[in-house]
């Protein structure tokens, strides 16, 4: 503490402080994440919502420090703690920022699967894609896999440039609403949403609680993309910029297009910050403009041609706001990151359409095997008496709000 | 039981609430001063509307009402109708009922006094 | 007051709130448009259910339950009740309950009609 | 319709919340196991009082109790009334008041039987 | 990412690092403007309580980066995304962080005008003032205009030293909080607010919204505040000292005046953290605790004037607020300021009475016309009928809490 | 602003930031207190709750201002504001981040005496004990009494090491919760908690307040163990990752005993987060886990055996959770700080029993004499009719939802 801190010294611990400023952030969108379910979900299913996040967070917790950080990046954490402190133990705070990634993953599946699913698989169907689906991917693009992501990896020399995902649009977002994707196909739609030929939307139960986690994970947002840069010195206001800009322009298009919707006016502006994750480092900001209104056009008309047409009970939205706005995020990086339009150049839309297409279908893949095999063993789905009376009295025999007895 | 025997009527009225205010002063006005008072959903000619949720419609039938119990002695109850028809209407659709229905008996539970004197 | 010249009924249904929007379509479905709704909690012979919080044992013997009140002509009672009981039943135990009860007198706030015209 | 034939009652008991444990206590006790209950603000001769809202004044004159409807026999309503009474006295003022009302009919929606048996 | 970091590197990423830290904190304060009022109307104005902010938000970012920001410091965002990139684009991350100041400024008179306002004027009005007036002041005090703050400026000349604003008492909250009052009496106060003679308070919806959004911005202040510095090297430990004291003595002088009301306990905390914002570089501690509780008076009292003997319908209070209690600030500023009381010294009481009244000057000036011709043209207010029904189901077509549907 | 930076300079800046964004989160935690407890009650004392920890909170900032900070560290700030300017102001950042932890002292009392004790004893009480049993024991361990923490101090000498407490489990929490015991038990249990020989729990008013209290908690966490680094050269990586850990033992251990209880998953997180502070800085990772998980079950049989074998009527459960688990904490250090263990060494296990005893002995004596003494003279408890009608009604004269009137 007192020893004269030079230079190295300081740049490392401001790595650091960087990193875990970004972590702390991004372990707070998961609060959002809790609190976006708890509001659109019935009252008697919001104990089960607050509950799955932070036991996610858990097990992933644990998932991501035995088995995917040293998948994806080659480094584990056993033997003695001395061996661990090497520049103030970079490579735990970056463990931290990156399990704050991947916890990401069960959180966007438990929104898509909501007041139906028994705790058992949900709990164990989000551990093993943290183990193996997320961070096989997350190693090919960012990590030590030399295939998608890396400057000299399969894709770079096949089309010019790797695969760019600076903060995960699709790495994180479109790999976790297309693992979400199957699930909710094998889980089947709540008792009542479509009777008889029709369909009945299932009303929520607060806005105020979904305003709270759009606002958590608005705010959070910032250290996903910002602390993306991974060390200080790269730090880059144009990321923090663009991603302004990609959530105003959510939010404006999809309050246009939905006429004043309050949910859609805070879902458009996620959209806009999934969309914006891969091309946050390189694209001008009214480009991000740009690509935010679109996702939340592609949000909006999304979810209701999911729901509505394709009878996905998608409980939130998942699907089209990760799935899809996550998809076009890492297409629209290989549009406005050209320089010819304005933006920094270094990108390939072959690689994006690419890497993006290989996301989906690992996601896709993995999914359906896992969520398959768990439906064909424990069985994915409360029984009918269960889902009526509601998961909170089921698996946690409790209540919202307990005082209301009389 | 000789239900003929009743002299105590329950008003049991269904009005908005934003009315509530005015009625209860008018009851004060007029001296009666018990009442049973909670929020409810009515549904009748007026007519509900459509909200949206995420784009998703749903069609609303049952509009807010507030319903007021009042058990009174049968010769106060048209007075008391009156009361309240007058404080209680807007005159648009959606104002309103009162049903009276017959008490038989009626006790307070702190002095175990019966009758019309419980009220 | 002559309780036998009683011709309306309130109709005071209780019964489990998932089973409303078909009873309210039933209603419709024969022309019956005013009713009060609103949320209670009912005791019967269906088991309440032990809760925990902090480990601590809550039993439960309020389930929820919702509460219809309808006034209708005499005549046109036992239609109704037939047609709620289709409505509201799922052969579970804790279904509910309807209870008939005289109405002497009824007023539309909103015209000060009064009678069956009210209703 | 003869009124007269009536052979249930509906007990409505408004009583204060924190009571509510011992009353269905007691009805317990006493093997009475159906009852609907709820939520309501009640005004009577229990003062209300003022509260403050970033140094507003608001009267709050309604207090907050609870409903208890119970059907019964009516060779049973005595017995069932005392024992409320009993469970529900607190001593003072605002302890609430029991109405008993004629019941014409009871059905039970599981089974579709009426009458005393429905109950 | 791997260059080797010089003693230049590391500062200036430092300072984007510090600068993005402040405006994601400030950021998050908007969630607070958000609950803060939801929890202050009644239940059928939440739902647009809730969009307006966020709406409001992303409206601002448009019109500041398009002219707020240019018109107040000169610098535009036009142009390739190659040209941003200098010194980690700082610019770009200062934009963000004065973004998040101006974007207060509709938040401020949402707050005032909440319950009974039009959705159109409410976005058009915000967003002209965030493009004119409060830019322009803004320059005045802190960018190219060298005439109120400036140490060269006519304020300087005049009265020995410039108008000193450190955190923006005045430029930020007295702006939003006088161009609020013109907004609230042209709009008249809410049905039933003020009847046959009588005032009837109109019951808020929820204490525990209210401090949610009350602790949002008490956190945020210090991100308001602290990264006022603007530069890493500037940061001070008094600042953070000071907003501390101030937001104790305002929370202390409520309460005792207003007999533990919690709704005062709450505003008079934030009455303390506007007042101290001008002079919180410059005044002791003990003077901070000072002027925060002198500001807790000045709520409670000016709140009962303004809404029962001037029967100005100000919803939440934003008038005496942000409009008094900022006046005092800056005020304070010239007198706690000084040295002889313990103060840094480099204020002159003169230069912060004009800057003040300046500021007063102009936005009851640009409020008046702004909302003036909205109310001469489109109009400002809700039918009654719309009024009655609430603003959530008239505006947004949806309510708080959907599933109260029985 | 624009003198050429050194690197002193940077680092002195960079020491000040890295406090202060530490501050802020915890700051934030007591937003969390706040909520937990608001959420943990009945709906008649939800405004006390949300009005005690922030009034609390002012309290604390006056006397630790002028007392506490003082007699631990030797340091205070009368005297003119240009005599406080060293090094950005560091040591009022410091002051600020330690007040954060002083304040956590009443803000633990709350959770346990709530929903029955009159407001000025509350206040009072907590002033008393951060003016003085917090800042001496502050001032033992960390401080400026060269005694039980230093490492020539009194117990080094005895024992080889001395005590070693990183982040305050047995300073902050061990105290908080053992200060908390004496009072609850000379407070009485409340009004029909304990009914003829049974135990009748007390239904809670809300799970997602209590849930969104404990996720500011979580969040807020990272800033108090990360940055008891106290400067930015010393952050560790090792203690944010052995946080992370020890939150998920925490979580998972209570969910698996208690078979999914939301209120306990929730608290299990807290308990792992209480007992990971004292050896944050020297043990390994999954050492931290089972600290955790240990911790987490002892939260769990510990809040029963205190609420139904002992009749201690602890609403929020403050004196296992902090209590015990702090004591446990301070324990788990002198056994998984051992490098035989795979930690970093420099720890003896008697050292951290005789200084958590030492923690124990003097809360339990000063407590006992603090509101012994305030039960003589004003009373500690509302009256019996006050209690029925509840503390928000009574000490604040509003309810916490005021519109529901009707
Ligand atoms: N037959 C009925 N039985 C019970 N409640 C009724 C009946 N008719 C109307 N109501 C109640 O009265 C309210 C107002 O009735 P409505 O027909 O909409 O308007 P109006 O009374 O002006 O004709 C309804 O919302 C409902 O709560
Ligand atoms: N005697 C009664 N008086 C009032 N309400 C009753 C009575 N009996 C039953 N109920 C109501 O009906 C509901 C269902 O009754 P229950 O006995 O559980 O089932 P079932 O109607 O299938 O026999 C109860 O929850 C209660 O609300
Ligand atoms: N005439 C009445 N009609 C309907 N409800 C009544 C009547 N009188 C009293 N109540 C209900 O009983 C409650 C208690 O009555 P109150 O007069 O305050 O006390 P007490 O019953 O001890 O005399 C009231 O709050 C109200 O809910």
């Amino acid at each position: 503490m007192n020893a004269p801190t030079g230079l190295t010294e300081i740049v490392t611990a401001g790595n650091v402080f960087f990193l875990l400023w970004g972590a702390v952030l991004i372990f707070s969108m998961h609060a959002g994440f809790a609190f976006l379910e708890a509001g659109s979900v019935r009252k008697k299913n919001i104990v089960n919502a607050l509950t799955k996040i932070p036991t996610d967070w858990a097990m992933s917790t644990v998932v991501y420090f035995v088995i995917g950080f040293p998948l994806a990046y080659g480094i584990a954490f056993f033997g003695s703690a001395t061996g661990l402190l090497e520049a103030n133990s970079y490579d735990l705070a970056h463990f931290f920022f990156l399990l704050c990634f991947a916890a990401v993953i069960p959180a966007i599946i438990s929104g898509g699967i909501a007041e139906r699913m028994k705790f058992a698989p949900q709990i164990i169907g989000g551990a093993v894609l943290v183990a193996t689906a997320y961070p096989f991917f997350e190693g090919l693009v960012w990590g030590r896999f030399n295939v998608l992501g890396a400057d000299d990896g399969w894709l770079a020399d096949a089309f010019g440039a790797g695969f760019h995902d600076y903060a995960g649009s699709v790495v994180v977002h479109a790999m976790g609403g297309w693992l979400a994707l199957p699930a909710i196909i094998l889980l089947g739609p709540r008792i009542g949403r479509y009777l008889n030929g029709d369909s009945r939307p299932i009303p929520i139960h607060s806005v105020p609680f979904l305003a709270l986690g759009s606002w958590l994970l608005m705010v959070g947002w910032f250290g996903f993309n910002v602390a993306s840069a991974a060390t200080l010195p790269a730090i880059s206001g144009l990321v923090a910029a663009n991603s302004l800009l990609a959530m105003g322009g959510g939010l404006l298009a999809a309050m246009v297009i939905s006429r004043n919707d309050s949910v859609f006016i805070y879902n458009g502006a996620l959209a806009g910050l999934v969309a914006v994750c891969a091309g946050s480092d390189i694209m001008h900001p009214i480009s991000s403009f740009i690509v935010g209104a679109v996702a939340g056009v592609i949000f909006v008309k999304g979810f209701l041609w999911a729901n509505e047409k394709l009878r996905i009970d998608d409980v939130l939205g998942v699907w089209p706001l990760h799935g899809i706005c996550g998809a076009w995020g890492g297409i629209a990086a290989g549009i406005f990151g050209l320089s010819s339009l304005g933006g920094l150049g270094g990108v390939a839309l072959l690689s994006q359409l690419t890497g993006t297409a290989i996301c989906i279908a690992i996601a896709l893949a993995v999914s359906t095997a896992t969520y398959g095999i768990l439906k064909l063993t424990i069985g994915l789905r409360l029984s009918p008496q269960e889902e009526m009376l509601g998961s909170d009295l089921t698996i946690h025999s409790g209540k919202a709000y307990p005082e209301e007895l009389i | 039981m000789n239900l003929a025997s009743s002299n105590m009527t329950l008003i049991k009225c269904v009005f908005k609430g934003e009315r509530l205010h005015d009625v209860m002063q008018a009851m004060e006005d007029i001296g009666v001063y018990g009442m049973t008072v909670w929020e409810v959903k009515g549904h009748g000619r007026q007519k509900g509307h459509i909200e949206h949720y995420r784009g998703l419609k749903v069609k609303v039938n049952l509009l807010p009402k507030v319903i007021m119990e009042i058990v009174a002695p049968n010769e106060d109850v048209d007075h008391i109708v009156e009361e309240i028809v007058n404080s209680a209407r807007t005159g648009n659709i959606g104002d309103g009922k009162i049903f009276l229905l017959p008490v038989m008996d009626a006790y307070r539970i702190r002095t175990s006094d019966r009758g019309i004197e419980a009220i």
